[in-house]
């Protein structure tokens, strides 16, 4: 069977495309957001994963309303970045893999979750940003990627139950496969912040502290919430939460989790931006 | 999502709203070609006709209100492309809509970090 | 609440639409088919529906394999019909609407649904051919339509018991609405045919009727057949049961069901055609 | 679904045969536009290029071996749409799979009521 490593969320905005871009990762602004990285980075240095299945929320880059999937999985050999329309810089081609893909695939039919199955597809900054800070200087064409998209841009949404549900599905049907693959999850997005209206610039840490805290040991808590309550809470686009909920759903069944880091920083563009690392038992 | 009442100074993107919404919304995903974007500054009111924007979207759009554009459907995924056009970064469309400066919008997102 | 008046189910294959267009309902081979069709007409012509929820398959006009969703419902106040490449004449746009659309949306995301939302999407035979076999000379203008469709082209494809599960939800959602309207749930495709490999022409004529017999009262018999199992009794095309499914599943929750007709031709192009309908306690 | 033992004479169109065939299905669903039938049939060998058919795909194209396009990868809805191209029609199609004629395979179909 496939083996599950462990998890990693972490942020997603372009602005860290950019300053990456702009080499500005020592900047006073950057410094100590950068700087909660290497050791996420040594451990995936570390763990050799051969494959990195990334729940992201698409920005309207492959997704329009004309037809808005709820979720959408990827199964296709390779995935292209393309012009977002505000300047974020393309990066090469993500690495991607049909086996496993497929393999999931009809482990969620099966278990009847009603995904959008995508033999070609474009991937945008919330997969791209992640990948990116996990390997700098695009050095990620080793690593087969898995996109998995979760409807975060229009209500209704997913519910927080079912991106953890959903996730948990994809875990299992990782360790069903029957290749030896070394496998990590990634959610990315988040955490508080909003975009849009009068209430634009809102960020709740202490909402953002206890999600990073919950969603080790105690992630029922946090898929209890509906997502009204998460823009309640966390603002417009605080519902990313659900990748990070998605992420960790995918381990529910590995048995104990040790966080090996947590950082939080606030504000990185207009968000409070967490960083953190679960691993597995079959973690070296 | 309007049966669960209302949160102050936010516009739920639900299914009626992005019904509204939907010329906005498909010319500013158009916006992901560096194309449409030359198209849309050489003739934006050329542009608005081609979409089949609502008079309530034009004049948002002409008077680059954001909260206008948010009240007329408009997503704000697709609207930053908008914003990136007229060179406007998350931090300026914050200071638009709240009504500060982007100093003071920025100062605001530092200040949340002191709870 | 709005009202559901019943289902109907029906062949929709392309063969049908170029007869009409050629005007050859009465000619031998096509006779006894059409003829079954007025019983029906004259139904809907006295229930006066405002609303026809129809489940269909996409055969490649809207849907590729580079997006393919298991479930997608479109919420527009028009869907186009296009060229599909082989010659079936196009037909006037169908009349949407997005009120409703936008409440099932919201029931079935509550329910764990994983909905494809279309905005915009163009319609093919599968919804266009029994539209116009409903109100024949293109008369369909003034009825409200939510097209719904549901992978039958590539495996995995949505087990028949989650098609049916599908259905009732949606059944569900329409009883919940707060308008008065008159709705009807069609199911399109079927039954049993075979278009590919060196098995095409397999018709299966008694596992046909007993779908048809079944279909009425006990649809669970039919619900527990795996897709695999559909394909081996009912030819590669015949999961295209699966729509007639999610129709009577949205009946589901209406109590007893009056069946007001049923026939069956074969063949009919390459299939074993069947139409029936099944009337609520809501109709006249 | 293979996993499930094999019906004779049925290819099933799943997850690895749609990866597998992706370049064919993409091509024949490319024939829903007119100008795309138009160009196929000007030169085939550039349009097979244009969407990167393996050398099996083109060989079963070129040789209009159905069964061959469908150990391909191909997927029946959209082989459709090269049918039409050719002006055949599904019982045409049927006969090429089964090696009858079309007359003969529309006799198999009546002789299937007859039960
Ligand atoms: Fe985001
Ligand atoms: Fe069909």
């Amino acid at each position: 069977m496939a083996n599950l490593l462990g998890g990693i969320a972490t942020s997603h905005i372009p602005a860290i495309g950019v300053a990456m871009d702009k080499g500005l990762e020592e900047t006073p602004y950057w410094k100590d957001f950068f700087d909660a990285y290497p050791p996420v980075r040594d451990w995936l240095y570390t763990q050799e994963p051969d494959i990195a299945i990334i729940f992201y929320n698409d920005h309207g880059l492959e997704f329009f309303h004309d037809r808005k999937p709820t979720f959408a999985i990827g199964a296709s050999e390779l995935y292209e970045n393309a012009d977002e329309g505000w300047g974020i810089a393309e990066i090469p081609p993500v690495t991607g893999e049909t086996e496993l893909s497929w393999h999931i695939v009809n482990h969620l039919i099966e278990h009847d979750f009603d995904i959008t199955v995508c033999q070609e597809m474009k991937v945008d900054h919330g997969l791209t940003v992640p990948l990116t800070l996990m390997w700098p200087g695009h050095k990620y064409g080793h690593i087969k990627v898995i996109p998995v998209a979760i409807n975060c841009e229009r209500h209704p949404m997913p519910k927080p139950s079912r991106c953890y549900a959903f996730g948990k599905a994809i875990g299992d049907a990782v360790r069903s496969f029957s290749g030896d693959q070394k496998v990590v999850v990634m959610g990315t997005g988040g955490l508080s912040h909003q975009l849009d209206g009068q209430r634009a610039g809102y960020i709740n840490k202490p909402f953002d502290l206890y999600c990073m805290d919950k969603i080790v040991n105690e992630p029922e808590l946090l898929t209890q919430f509906t997502n009204y309550e998460l823009v309640e809470k966390a603002g417009a686009q605080g519902v990313e939460l659900n990748m990070w909920l998605a992420m960790r759903g995918a381990l529910e069944n590995e048995g104990s989790l040790k966080e090996l880091h947590r950082s939080y920083h606030l504000p990185i563009s207009n968000t409070g931006a967490g960083l953190q690392l679960l691993a597995t038992n079959n973690a070296r | 999502m309007a049966s669960q009442g209302s949160i102050p100074g936010t516009i739920m993107l639900d299914g009626p709203m992005a019904t509204k919404g939907y010329p906005l919304n498909k010319m500013c995903y158009s916006f992901n070609n560096a194309s449409a974007r030359d198209e849309f500054r050489t003739d934006e009111e050329a542009y608005y006709e081609k979409f089949k924007l609502t008079e309530e979207q034009k004049q948002a759009m002409r008077q680059r209100d954001v909260i206008g554009m948010l009240e007329a459907g408009g997503s704000i995924y697709y609207l930053a492309k908008f914003a990136g056009i007229l060179g406007l970064n998350v931090q300026d469309v914050g200071g638009l809509q709240t009504g500060m400066t982007t100093d003071e919008f920025k100062a605001f997102l530092v200040k949340q970090g002191e709870v």
